[in-house]
């Protein structure tokens, strides 16, 4: 049973990793690294190595979005140019090649971005109310670790963060 | 359904200008204009003022150059084989030229102007919000902007009793141009329409071919092929859509202007004549 | 996989979006009145006309005093002399045919109010409008009001005329739609 | 059935709502521009039934906007005139019109007319009544026994007619008619007169291979410009019996005609006459058939005219003279025709003789110029405006001829020269009675004004005065009704004058409507008419749906021998003056005319032809006198003569001579409305009063100016921005040879 | 001497970022209130202007029958050529990793999405009739009627909706986390503001793997978009058929000159930032010697293209682009003409120089000439081309009225309201992508100090 969440600030990346390094040795049994949130000002180049491998969908969005910009864009504008009342033709043919390009062209730009953009809102899961273990010591330059556990493995989980030079732990019951 | 008339049209909305378009052209109103008989005198500029409700600018916005006159006399001073001004000058009656495809048409954002079965340019004044792409795009130079309100100015009572309700006294910030007198090509064919007829070869015409004093300006129907401008055009040898005419006499005096910007103008001119043997 | 859903969920979007809107041209045998309603305002006119006694009770054709419809682009209302064609005799006791003499003993024609009035821009035309639903159609001539009907309601019921049609673009053009009318802007813009 | 009545009953205005249709300005989705309630729409009364709302009815008029007397078609729809067009029926135009007779709507619909009687209180002109204003001129014209005058322009028909009744009326004679026009053929028509025998002759131009024309703006101004449009339509043809004609202009301004010729040779104004002479010398010297019907004594004269000495006279090169030579003997036959910078001079008359000698020697006599139609009835004849009855006027004025003096259709305190006194003479005029639309210079200066119906509201007849083909009385009719209702036809106005003298004769006559009716009726009695129809009324819906009288013809004949032996020609040596360098020439062109079109915008906004100058005046000079002067184009200039200055723009052409300074007539109103007023000079203000030494006519083209540059001005109001093509092929010229190969000419 | 320099001190505590970029929200100064209130009187001055155009018409901006545009649609396209810096600096550079953007692609950014929506106003304010705007929109009407999809304006419309929904989301995302800081270290309004656009974000690892991505996806995005956007700009151009505008070489022309011209306002933005906020420490010499090497490699693509088109029209042997070309050069215009090729192609070798380069009020004045050289060409584009045309008649010279002229120059006070609004309520220097500069060349340094021999210089003695 996960009832407890506990946050540890560091001092920096090091710091924080080498503690995150022993939970992933297991060094705490029954806390995995999956049960690890990391909270830091900039996201550290090389946080896979530490955390893991977490699945992003992100680009499927986008794909999709982009997908139907061109897709819908081709038949929107050519259904409308060939039910348009009347042809503003200038010798062209009433449903021309080139413009359409373009526009289709803008328009899987457009699907496309905002997609990627709600997918961003979504996958993030922002719009959430920060839970009150956040500290704003995080903007500034600490990087927090949360992870969540049993309340009987709190104790041993705090030695460890202390061996790592921890600066400050917070705890709060999530039952 | 949309998606399957696309499928099943898909050639159809595919036809340029150059395979006959996306009309099956009812009429093909034309001109022939025979530069010989014109004599420059600026009858049919003021006819078409009458007709067609054209604003008077006067001084200050004729000189900004905002002038409007949908048939302009265009007057050089060169081409010639002798020097100015032995031979006298070049009068020129340039009005929109009713292309067959008009440059005009493919850059209205609004496609306020297109292009009608009759194979005219059509300006529709209610539709127009005056980007003025048109004009620019426009090789003549023959489309003229609203660039004032000029009702009250140009028409101070009782000068406005003479508009003709038959066509729109047009506000400002929209663009306008020849129509061809489309006000009488409408009465004309639904004249005939209600009678079941074709329209008759000289039945009605333009207020500058009807006022021209020395009748260079012949306008009709090509479709109609006994009609006396499809006789010119014939005569002369000159094909619409090709941007080279192909004539077996290479003498022949029938031209368009800008023919080689492929835009297909609907008048045809005469050269010019001038005695050099004298 | 999930890539090839998305594509087929959105093209399956974009053509339920396009199949609304758009429309086959259609060519009507006969014609499909054009819908629409609109919710007039009264209009008060010089002489209160009853519509409803002229052609329910005396069942006098419209085009009887609207006769220019079938000729010019204007039905027009009929001139004061047409009027006192029938009303020298007829009724002349009632208080509307006594205003009515009182215009013709001046010399004058009432000064109406336009009811079904277009912009300035829109050029209707009454003529085609009647050869075509009317006589190519060899549908009766008595029987035009149900012609008439189509953009100005059922007159027949009013007394003076009322608007009950939009006669907006947009009416116009779908009923042009539905029974292959020109699509052309410059049959009524110009 | 009295048809025109309830015709007229038609020209009533249908509601005053409803205009022309606007595009809105602000115009949000259209169900917002639907109303409801918000127009009227008012019935007719009565009416006739061709009559069919939204579609127009033509009816037939004839034009009034110069005098050649084109048959109209005026547009009316609901009770409005809306267009011009020509009267296919009509000999004279042939159903095509001129810019003028287009921009007449605007004439009739002026903003600026006059629309009721105004009568001179403390020096200035107060509104009456028309009560007020006929007592007024009750007592003034009892007061004046027998010194009353008309002046008026060019004027025929019954007008004409019941004006030379009323002077009879009262006693005073005919010689008190004084018609004048500044743009005139009065030298031409006088030389025709006295070396013809028909002052007007025919001039059968398709007929012609060769237009020899000596400033004689055919095409533009000159006696009958659509009749010659139409005969240059088929001139140019190649179809014509002569083929496709040549024409040579010989002037010293590019005239509109010049603008058209095939060659174009500046020569000075007023040596036309030696050049013509000189030609007269070269064609019998060269050509076998010229015709020698020349006294000895002009032989000499004419053998004196070497083409080095005309040339030199001419200012121009001796090579064009001879290439004029040579074409007038190869292309035959030819037509020499004389234009005002011919006759406005001291010699004008000498000038015009000379070449109607080339004429004669050319043999055009009697196969391009040919015998007129006389008219059968001598009083609607036309009365040609000149400018002698002008000085003539002036002269009487001075010596107090005139206590009551009615003017209408002329402008002459416009027109008149400065230096012919005209305004001071005026002062001795007791009554000044003006009879105007307009409220121009003249009506200014009058003590009464009395308000003119517009000619699209007047009934009336006009006899052409040059006519061709056919023999006709033109007929004019209203096309609407009185737009003011205190204004009055010239007809009525006459009419009532009449009535007062005669009241046994007129007072039959409700108005000049009737009496028009019973006039033509008495026409139609006469043999003259072809095709009198059956009864009165046919004849006079006949009448009214032509808009004219069709008269039998009537030919004039030509003097039996024509010869040149009663006419000397005396052409004076060439004065220089070294203080007034520049001749100056004030032409009349299409549009403004004499200045009677200013106040018509249409017309104001219409181009110049050649310099393509709108709204104003300017001053065409050679290139090569401007660089004398040290003028670029555009710059302010002086123009001074003897007898005033002006100051306007530097038009810089080389279509001008350059010894000559060209300046249009028509601008440089002081009065005259909002659209004619304040723009540009009048040209004629600076003339010298000089006159034609034979007719009497004033020398308009004998005054001589100096120039003097003022410096920069804004560039000049014209339309387009440049004078070439660069080198695009709008315009494309091909010489005669080629059009002889595809089409034969 | 060439001395090198280090873009960023890496020895700034990450505490110490935030403090100074924060600092730059609070407490306007005066010269801040006197900047917008001279900014607000220009605009005040287009409001003026427009709203008399909209009631009279056209007319009064001198626009005529050839000339039917001229300053509005120059300038049009000199502000959507302005907008074309952020994207190259953010989203180019971002791609390439290129660091050094990171002090300076915030307010980049920014200048993108304010000069799109100051460029946004001009195709309205030259329409005839602008109240009738919405129908370049694809909307379903009863009317049967769509805008026209072949137009280059209805392009345009796309183009820019697109342009500005796309900048303005990067600028945004960009944004998120520096809310977050702002949002901890602010309290009032701002507090709330902040706590609301921050949008809940805490930092936390799988916000930022989603943040990584959105952002690489977006910048792949916004670089074809900024090209294309440009390329249709020109296509109002070069689709027509007028000499002068019917030129092949347009769209890379116009894109060149849209980055030359953004370039040169980032430069000129940079140098006012660093002096009015005190960002020596971040927008240091060392950035802006980098910014003006590219704003010179840039000038020179811009000058070949220039020369390009020149040349191809010289040889070309059209005789209407050939006789505009030489009109350009000598007719009436010949000023404008010279003016742009000289502080287009001239003044931009002062780049080359590092000790100009290294001199801010240089920096500055160049950069001023760069832009009239870029607004210079647009116009000269625009208006001195409908000057002449094929049709010969109809040549004329005119000369744009105070009404343009007031609502050109009121347009710069828009932007300028826009952006100082922006500088105070959000932070201009981008904190957390400072804080991984800052983090990365430390480590650089640190391995590089480990796998170096210790005889490296010290890098703090090296200023």
């Amino acid at each position: 049973m996960k009832n407890y969440r506990i946050l540890g600030l560091f001092n920096n990346f090091e710091e924080a990793f080498s503690a995150l390094h022993d939970i992933r040795a297991s060094k705490v049994p029954g806390v995995t690294i999956d049960d690890v949130t990391l909270n830091s000002p900039i996201e550290h180049p090389e946080i896979e190595e530490v955390l893991g491998d977490r699945p992003c969908h992100l680009p499927k969005f986008t794909l999709a979005g982009a997908m139907f910009g061109l897709v819908f864009g081709f038949l929107f504008l050519a259904s409308a140019q060939a039910t348009f009342l009347v042809q503003p033709q200038g010798g062209k043919p009433v449903i021309p090649l080139p413009s359409n390009f373009v526009l289709v062209y803008e328009m899987i730009i457009f699907f496309g971005v905002w997609a990627t953009f709600f997918a961003f809102l979504f996958l993030s899961r922002l719009f959430r109310k920060r839970h009150n273990l956040y500290s704003e010591k995080v903007s500034l330059d600490q990087i927090g670790v949360i992870v969540e556990l049993d309340k009987s493995k709190l104790d041993s989980l705090k030695d460890l963060f202390k061996q790592h030079k921890v600066l400050e732990i917070r705890e709060e019951d999530i039952r | 359904m949309s998606l399957s008339n696309i499928l099943n049209n898909w050639s159809h909305y595919r036809r340029g200008a150059e395979e006959g378009g996306h009309h099956d052209y009812e009429h093909r109103w034309t001109m022939a204009i025979n530069l010989d008989k014109c004599i420059g005198c600026n009858a049919c500029s003021v006819a078409c003022y009458s007709e067609n409700n054209l604003a008077v600018v006067g001084k200050a916005k004729f000189d900004k150059g905002q002038a409007m006159h949908w048939m302009r006399i265009e007057r050089y001073f060169d081409e010639s084989e002798k020097e100015f001004p032995d031979s006298g000058a070049s009068f020129l009656p340039m009005m929109c030229q009713q292309c067959g495809a008009a440059t005009c048409e493919p850059v209205c954002p609004v496609a306020a102007t297109y292009h009608t079965p009759d194979g005219l340019n059509a300006q529709v004044y209610n539709r127009c919000i005056g980007s003025r792409y048109c004009s620019n795009n426009c090789p003549f130079r023959v489309r003229y902007f609203n660039f004032y309100s000029y009702y009250e100015s140009s028409w101070p009572e009782p000068l406005n009793l003479q508009l003709n309700p038959d066509i729109t006294v047009r506000d400002k910030g929209v663009m306008e141009k020849c129509t061809f007198c489309v006000q009488r090509i409408r009465v004309a064919k639904d004249k005939a329409k209600m009678a079941d007829r074709r329209v008759i070869d000289g039945e009605f015409t333009t207020a500058c071919a009807q006022v021209c004093p020395t009748s260079a300006i012949v306008f009709g129907d090509t479709m109609d092929k006994d009609s006396q401008v499809a006789k010119l055009w014939k005569k002369q040898q000159v094909e619409r859509v090709v941007t080279k005419q192909n004539k077996s006499n290479s003498e022949l005096r029938g031209y368009r202007i800008f023919e080689e910007l492929n835009v297909d103008p609907s008048v045809m001119y005469m050269e010019r004549v001038r005695d050099t043997e004298i | 996989m999930k890539a090839l859903k998305y594509l087929l969920a959105s093209t399956l979007v974009a053509v339920i979006y396009i199949a609304g809107p758009g429309q086959s041209p259609a060519l009507a045998v006969d014609a499909i009145p054009p819908g629409g309603s609109h919710d007039g305002v009264d209009v008060p006119q010089p002489i209160e006309f009853p519509h409803d006694i002229h052609v329910e009770v005396n069942k006098i054709n419209c085009m009887y005093c609207h006769t220019y419809a079938r000729r010019s682009k204007v039905a027009g209302i009929p001139p004061t002399s047409k009027c006192m064609g029938c009303h020298k005799i007829i009724a002349t006791d009632k208080p509307r045919i006594q205003k009515l003499t009182e215009y013709w003993t001046k010399g004058e024609s009432p000064k109406w109010k336009k009811v079904h009035d277009l912009p300035d821009f829109v050029h209707f035309t009454h003529e085609r409008h009647i050869k075509r639903f009317v006589f190519d159609q060899d549908f009766p001539v008595e029987d035009v009001k149900e012609v008439c009907a189509f953009c100005h309601g059922q007159v027949k019921n009013m007394t003076v005329a009322h608007k009950v049609k939009p006669l907006n673009m947009g009416w116009c053009v779908s009923c042009h739609e539905a029974n292959g009318g020109p699509g052309d802007c410059w049959k009524c813009h110009k | 059935m009295n048809g025109p009545v309830k015709r007229r009953d038609f020209l009533k205005m249908m509601g005053v709502s409803g205009v022309g249709g606007t595009l809105a300005g602000c115009d949000l989705p259209s169900t917002v521009t639907l109303e409801e309630g918000k127009e009227d729409v008012v019935s007719y009364f009565m009416p006739e039934e061709y009559v069919i709302p939204g579609v127009g009815v033509w009816f037939a008029s004839t034009c009034l906007q110069c005098d050649a007397g084109c048959g109209i078609h005026g547009r009316v729809r609901e009770g409005r005139f809306l267009k011009v067009e020509g009267n296919p029926d009509s000999p004279i135009n042939k159903g095509k019109t001129c810019q003028m007779g287009q921009a007449g709507v605007q004439s009739h619909y002026n903003p600026d007319r006059i629309t009721q009687p105004m009568m001179r209180e403390g020096g200035k002109l107060i509104a009456v009544s028309w009560e007020q204003a006929n007592s007024a001129l009750k007592q003034k014209l009892s007061n004046a026994g027998k010194k009353i005058g008309w002046f008026t322009g060019t004027i025929s028909g019954h007008q004409s007619a019941l004006i030379t009744n009323y002077l009879d009326a009262v006693d005073a004679s005919t010689e008190s008619h004084f018609t004048h026009d500044v743009v005139n053929a009065a030298v031409w028509q006088a030389v025709n007169k006295d070396m013809l025998g028909d002052s007007m002759p025919e001039l059968h131009m398709d007929k012609a291979a060769l237009i020899l024309s000596f400033g004689a703006d055919f095409l533009g101004t000159w006696v009958s410009p659509v009749h010659f449009a139409g005969k240059w339509g088929e001139f140019r043809s190649a179809e014509a019996g002569a083929g496709r004609g040549t024409l040579i202009q010989v002037e010293s301004k590019m005239t509109l005609t010049g603008g058209n010729a095939d060659l174009w040779v500046p020569a000075k104004s007023g040596s036309e006459g030696a050049i013509a002479l000189g030609l007269v010398n070269y064609v019998i010297k060269n050509s076998p058939n010229a015709g020698n019907n020349i006294s000895s004594e002009q032989q000499n004269l004419i053998s004196s005219y070497s083409l080095e000495k005309v040339a030199q006279i001419a200012g121009t090169s001796q090579d064009y003279i001879k290439r004029i030579g040579d074409a007038l003997i190869k292309r035959s036959p030819s037509l020499v025709l004389a234009g005002a910078s011919v006759e406005g001079h001291e010699h004008g008359y000498d000038a015009v003789a000379a070449i109607m000698l080339l004429n004669i020697v050319l043999g055009n006599v009697g196969k391009t110029i040919q015998p007129s139609n006389a008219t059968p009835f001598p009083q609607l004849q036309a009365k040609p405006g000149n400018t002698r009855d002008l000085i003539e006027f002036t002269n009487a004025a001075k010596s107090k001829k005139f206590d009551v003096v009615f003017f209408s259709g002329s402008n002459p305190v416009f027109t008149a020269p400065d230096s012919l006194g005209l305004k001071d003479a005026l002062g001795n005029v007791g009554f000044k009675v003006a009879v105007s639309t307009f409220p121009d210079e003249t009506t200014m200066q009058a003590d009464l004004v009395l308000p003119l119906s517009s000619y699209a509201e007047d009934w009336g007849t006009h006899v052409p005065a040059y006519q061709e083909d056919r023999n006709i009385v033109a007929v004019q009719q209203p096309l609407m009704n009185n737009l003011y209702s205190d204004t009055k036809g010239l007809g009525d106005i006459l009419l009532d004058l009449l009535k007062d003298k005669k009241p046994d004769e007129y007072g039959s006559y409700k108005d000049y409507y009737a009496y028009l009716q019973d006039a033509i009726k008495t026409l139609r009695g006469s043999s003259s008419i072809k095709e009198p129809e059956a009864g009165d009324l046919q004849f006079w819906n006949k009448t009214l749906k032509t808009g004219l009288i069709d008269v039998a013809d009537q030919k004039n004949t030509f003097a039996s021998t024509i010869s040149t032996e009663n006419v000397t020609i005396k052409l004076p040596e060439e004065k220089t003056d070294s203080a007034y360098p520049y001749q100056l020439a004030p032409v009349a062109r299409l549009g403004l005319y004499d200045g009677r079109h200013a106040n018509l915008p249409w017309l104001q906004e219409s181009p110049d032809q050649i310099s393509k100058v709108v709204w104003d005046s300017w001053a065409e000079m050679h290139p090569n006198t401007a660089k004398k002067i040290g003028v670029s184009h555009g710059d302010l200039i002086e123009v001074a003569s003897e007898n005033g200055s002006i100051k306007l723009k530097a038009y810089i052409i080389k279509g001008v001579h350059p010894d000559t300074i060209a300046i249009p007539l028509g601008q440089g109103h002081e009065e005259f409305g909002r659209y004619a007023k304040g723009l540009g000079v009048n040209p004629l203000k600076i003339l010298t009063a000089r006159t034609d030494s034979k007719t009497g006519e004033l020398a308009m083209y004998a005054t001589r100016v100096k120039v003097t540059a003022l410096g920069k001005e804004d560039v000049f109001v014209r339309l387009g921005g440049n004078d070439t093509q660069v080198g695009r092929k709008f315009v494309r010229t091909i010489p005669v040879e080629v059009l002889k190969r595809t089409e034969g000419a | 001497m060439i001395v090198s320099e280090k873009d960023i001190n890496e020895q700034i505590k990450w505490a110490q970022i935030n403090t100074d970029v924060l600092r730059s929200l609070e407490n306007p100064r005066k010269a801040y209130w006197v900047a917008l209130f001279i900014c607000f009187a220009m605009f005040s001055c287009a409001v003026v202007a427009e709203v008399y155009q909209y009631q009279v018409g056209l007319g009064p901006t001198n626009l005529n029958n050839p000339h039917m545009w001229d300053m509005y649609i120059a300038t049009f396209v000199f502000w959507i050529g302005m907008s074309h810096s952020g994207t190259l600096l953010s989203a180019i550079l971002h791609i390439i990793h290129a660091d050094w953007r990171k002090p300076i692609y915030r307010f980049a950014e920014a200048m993108t999405t304010f000069s799109l929506l100051t460029a946004g106003f001009f195709p309205m304010i030259h329409l005839g009739r602008v109240w009738n705007l919405y129908w370049v929109l694809p909307y379903v009407s009863d009317r049967g009627h769509w805008p026209n999809f072949r137009s280059p304006l209805a392009w345009d419309a796309f183009a820019i909706s697109t342009y500005l929904s796309a900048s303005m989301l990067f600028l945004f995302i960009g944004m998120i986390p520096d809310l977050a800081i702002c949002r901890d270290n602010t309290t009032g309004w701002r507090k709330k503001l902040y706590t609301a656009i921050s949008l809940g974000w805490t930092g936390n690892d799988r916000q930022w793997r989603t943040f990584r991505k959105t952002y690489l996806l977006m910048a792949c995005f916004l670089i074809p978009l900024a090209v294309s956007v440009h390329s249709i700009v020109s296509s109002d151009f070069a689709v027509s058929i007028m000499p002068g505008w019917h030129i092949t070489s347009f769209p890379p022309y116009f894109v060149a000159g849209a980055l030359y011209s953004g370039c040169a306002a980032i430069i000129t933005l940079f140098v006012l930032l660093r002096y009015f906020f005190r960002f020596e420490e971040y927008m240091t010499t060392a950035i802006m010697e980098k910014t003006a090497k590219l704003t010179f490699a840039i000038a020179m693509v811009w000058t070949y293209l220039n020369l390009i088109e020149f040349g191809a029209t010289w040889y070309g042997h059209n005789m209407y682009d050939k006789e505009l070309l030489i009109a350009k050069a000598t007719g009436p215009y010949a000023w404008v003409f010279w003016t742009m090729i000289f502080c287009g192609m001239v003044v931009p070798f002062a780049l080359a120089v590092q000790k100009f380069r290294r001199h801010m009020p240089t920096m500055f004045v160049v950069s001023l000439f760069l832009n009239l050289s870029m607004y210079f060409e647009r116009w000269m584009i625009v208006a001195p081309t409908l000057s002449m045309s094929h049709q010969s008649h109809q040549w004329d010279v005119m000369w744009p009225s105070i009404v343009q002229w007031a609502i050109v120059f009121g347009s710069f006070g828009w932007f300028g309201i826009l952006f100082l609004i922006f500088v105070k309520v959000f932070p201009s220097i981008s904190m957390y992508e400072v804080k991984e500069m800052v983090y990365h060349r430390k480590r650089e340094a640190e391995l590089e100090g480990a796998s170096a021999a210790t005889n490296k210089p010290n890098l703090e003695g090296a200023s």
